[in-house]
């Protein structure tokens, strides 16, 4: 019934947004930031751990739904070792990744399972916000972010 | 009994009247069940709005020319179909809004600033809708007027006795109540609650967004004070809403809005106002959006509220019935007198997924939060998915629904 | 030269767009001289909206299933669409009001409550409508702010040196300013306004109401801080407008009305906003009528403002020509830059009589303060009848109504 | 051209509209009240003067059309003579005419030229301006009164 749907729900999304790797506050952290989707209510508040520059550890509290907790996921594997610039680099190209479904950007190989979601313009944002909450970690925002877009 | 008897009225005739019905959505039939969030629009609506375009159009109010006199009574009519709908006592008690929460802001500021006095408060249920929360809210910080909240019991229903105890110091100016709840479905019992209030002294405000939808409002009976509609979930277009006030209040509010035609007479010194209803109608009217209204209000008096009546409740129990069977489904809303509006979760998937995988297979279900935030965290849920019913709604879709669910399940599982 | 080459452009092609000009009046041809109150609409706005009623229509920003995204999508090019128009410098600089009435209200209430400081003043001039006069007025008396009134010169046009001696003592918050005025006719120098303003420290609104109908608008150009247009003048449905704003003006302002779409999280101690320009935008919007919008907007596009701006010219000066020949016909207004908008009185005639005799003759224009009483002080009336003029007028058109205007004059001789 | 507007503007109402015979502001007075037609700024102010309980005299100032000038002229010689109550009941038969055309109310013989009106919904309001004026300055009402139906 749902075989058109494995495009966006892929195996790896259906996994990790159900077990998320990193889905608890870090112990210790030196940024954090939260992301809300005004339109339905979720939320991803980003916890990070840097040292000599670069991001070493990457956390998360979410309520949202498997799109959104598996970004939350796949973006920490991705960022863990990067500087910010290189994350806020990443962050670009990932959105634009979920807004039109493609990317050349290398570094996003293993997020590209969430590029499905450009079909479903509703749910781009449940990919995005996670990378809304940890750009706003990053600048140190302290109110965080909702993202109305 | 076929299911189409059973709904009381013919309900293939009434899905003719609604083009859109007969769509494809990625291939598959759709399955409108978000008429909640805005309805669909009949036939008769569009050729009202087409035939105003085509043949009889102008600016309202001013014109002194054929055009402008005869879209004046075209639109001006739509007060008086406003007016029996509701059963007001005079046509002037119908201000015309954009929409419910243009009505809401309209009160807050005009009532809420203009009559309210710093202290004393306003009373809205833990059930609300953001338009009935907010304008109340930026009055409390504007304005240094207290809100308090009523309670719900478990099972969705108003707390009357609680809603009393926030009475009792007698400091309560208004007591703002959805007549029927956007989430849990509930009808409050409004008679009750207006007769409680104005026991304390307190005027009541009903939102009829959902309530008017499904069944005959009676402003008079129910001796409301102000109650709210928004045209686009009654069939009409978008853009056009109601305000009913007492002629007595609207008398004793301020304007909200300044600009043509809600003036008398204007100097750079003073203005002085137009009379009721004229005086919160700032600037260029939803003129065209009038007119379909009274086109939508017409089309649901010719089916008739008994008949809608009877229909919602044959849904909503088959609704009911088929999704409190499935393993995993949890409802929203217990209240004995419920309409046609069903909140749901389903164990081990996010709303959104869910709406997702609905949307996929045709069916259209709302999922969020539903404006109504604080609602969410009395449930204990971040948020739901929503299926709601409209006329056009049938059986066959609410099946379809259920089926689908159990899929969704077994997807997620 | 014959009178459609003279025009710039088809005006018999254009004619077709509009079915309702081959409707009679009293038997007469239609001749439609109102289009300042409200123009016309042509036939892809009609199936615009009716396209959205017939295939794609739910509500915007909070389904998540195809018919919602889809319609969301359309209702947000609309944003796009104006942003273009006006060139603004981003789409988030687009706020959907109902009309500029409300668009006033809003920059009043926000701007005005929320930035500026008692004891400020706001600057309108002599010739401005009452939708930008009343709100400042009634800012004033809530909140405290000074109303200043620049002087207009005997021939309509903005006394530049009269406006600046109100800056001088650095006071003034805001200077809003018509851009073209809807009784005279006369644009204003918005770029010298600008400037002047913002070398005093002052924010400038323009009220783009009759000016975007017949000019192309550069707000980055211009360096205006608002700017405003109503829809169903520029074409399009009613219960639609635009408020332009910058960006970070808007960000500083708090929200107008409260409800659903305009928040980011509502608790009931405290709520946030949503970003700009959402947070502006409370309740369901205007779905249908910016669709239609939309389809307005292409269709003058697609005509280009260089040819309605010619036409214009030379509508106007064919008018003007007419009308001042006849003996008794007084014209209101000699600007140097000036617009399809024509004031006139006829001696021994009131304004409504002559309205009225003309109807009879099928000839629509307005008669009246036009919203605008302080101006008829100014110009010593109590009002005057009106002939403004759209895309799709002719001067045949302006014709008939000099000739009638010969008759009407003999009637009450 | 205009031969079929001759049922709005009979001879009379274009005499009295040019000419009033009532068209002044009365030396003494024992009442006065305008009436606002804030769509198009006309404006009739009303003064009477009393007597026995009857009106003795009433004059008016008036800015507006043919149509309520002369409706205010007609209406002076109209209710000269009588007392409120026959005043107001006079009041209600012609606002009925106006709107209507038609009226069996034999007081309102003279009024007759006016209920050409009705086919000009937007004229109505001309023609019952006066009226209301006089009604609100029977009530003893300061403010006056804006018809705005
Ligand atoms: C110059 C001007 N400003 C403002 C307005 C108000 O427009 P709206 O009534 O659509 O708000 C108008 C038209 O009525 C106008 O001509
Ligand atoms: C109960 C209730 N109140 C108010 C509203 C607000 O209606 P609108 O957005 O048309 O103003 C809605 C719908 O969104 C509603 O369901």
């Amino acid at each position: 019934m749902f075989e058109d749907l494995r495009d966006l729900y892929q195996e790896v999304i259906l996994d990790r947004g159900r077990k998320p790797h990193h889905g608890r506050r870090l112990e210790t952290f030196d940024a954090q930031a939260k992301g809300d989707n005004p339109m339905c209510g979720d939320r991803v508040t980003v916890f990070l751990r840097r040292d000599d520059g670069r991001v070493q550890e990457l956390g998360f509290e979410a309520r949202g739904c498997a799109i959104s907790v598996a970004s939350a996921d796949l973006m920490a594997d991705a960022v863990i070792g990067h500087t910010p610039d290189e994350i806020r680099a990443m962050a670009e190209s990932f959105v634009d990744m979920a807004r039109t479904g493609v990317s050349d950007d290398a570094a996003l190989e293993t997020l590209r399972p969430l590029a499905g979601v450009h079909d479903y313009p509703s749910r781009v944002k449940c990919a995005t916000l996670p990378w809304a909450a940890l750009q706003a970690a990053l600048d140190g925002a302290a109110e965080g972010v909702a993202t109305s877009e | 009994m076929n299911a189409i008897s059973q709904l009381g009225f013919d309900v293939t005739r009434i899905r003719r009247d609604f083009p859109i019905l007969s769509e494809k959505i990625r291939g598959k039939d759709l399955v409108f069940l978000d008429s909640g969030a805005s309805a669909q629009k009949p036939v008769v609506v569009m050729e009202a709005m087409l035939h105003a375009m085509q043949h009889q159009y102008a600016n309202v109010h001013r014109g002194l020319h054929w055009m402008s006199e005869r879209t004046t009574e075209a639109y001006e009519e739509t007060r008086d179909s406003i007016a029996r709908l509701l059963n007001a006592a005079d046509r002037s008690e119908i201000v015309f809004t954009h929409n419910s929460t243009e009505a809401f802001n309209l009160v807050a500021h005009s009532f809420g600033r203009g009559v309210l006095k710093p202290g004393q408060a306003v009373v809205v249920s833990e059930m609300e809708h953001h338009a009935n929360l907010v304008p109340w809210q930026m009055l409390r910080d504007a304005h240094g007027v207290e809100l308090r909240i009523a309670p719900i019991t478990d099972a969705g229903e108003l707390d009357m006795a609680g809603l009393e105890s926030l009475l009792g110091d007698g400091k309560v100016g208004l007591v703002s109540i959805t007549h029927m709840s956007n989430v849990l479905g509930t009808y409050t019992p409004a008679e009750r609650i207006v007769k409680l209030a104005h026991a304390y002294g307190a005027k009541v405000m009903l939102d009829g967004s959902q309530a008017v939808v499904h069944r005959a409002v009676d402003v008079q009976a129910l001796d409301v004070d102000f109650y709210t509609f928004t045209g686009h979930k009654l069939y009409g277009p978008t853009g056009i809403g109601a305000l009913y006030g007492k002629r007595e209040l609207l008398d004793s509010m301020p304007p909200f809005m300044g600009g043509g035609d809600m003036i008398g007479s204007v100097t750079y010194q003073k203005s002085t106002w137009a009379e009721t209803p004229h005086k919160f109608e700032a600037g260029t009217p939803a003129i065209l959006e009038g007119i379909g209204l009274n086109a939508a209000i017409k089309y649901v008096e010719a089916i008739g509220y008994p008949a809608i009546a009877a229909h919602e409740t044959a849904l909503t129990e088959h609704a009911l019935a088929r999704l409190s069977s499935i393993d995993g489904v949890n409802l929203f809303g217990r209240a004995q007198d419920r309409g046609g509006v069903i909140s749901f979760t389903l164990d081990g998937a996010h709303a959104h997924d869910v709406a997702t995988l609905l949307d996929r297979q045709g069916i259209a279900v709302r999922a969020g939060h539903h404006c109504a935030e604080p609602l969410m965290h009395r449930l204990g849920v971040q948020s739901t998915a929503r299926a709601s019913f409209g006329v056009y709604t049938t059986l066959e879709e609410i099946d379809a629904l259920a089926d689908t669910l159990v899929r969704v399940r077994e997807f997620f599982q």
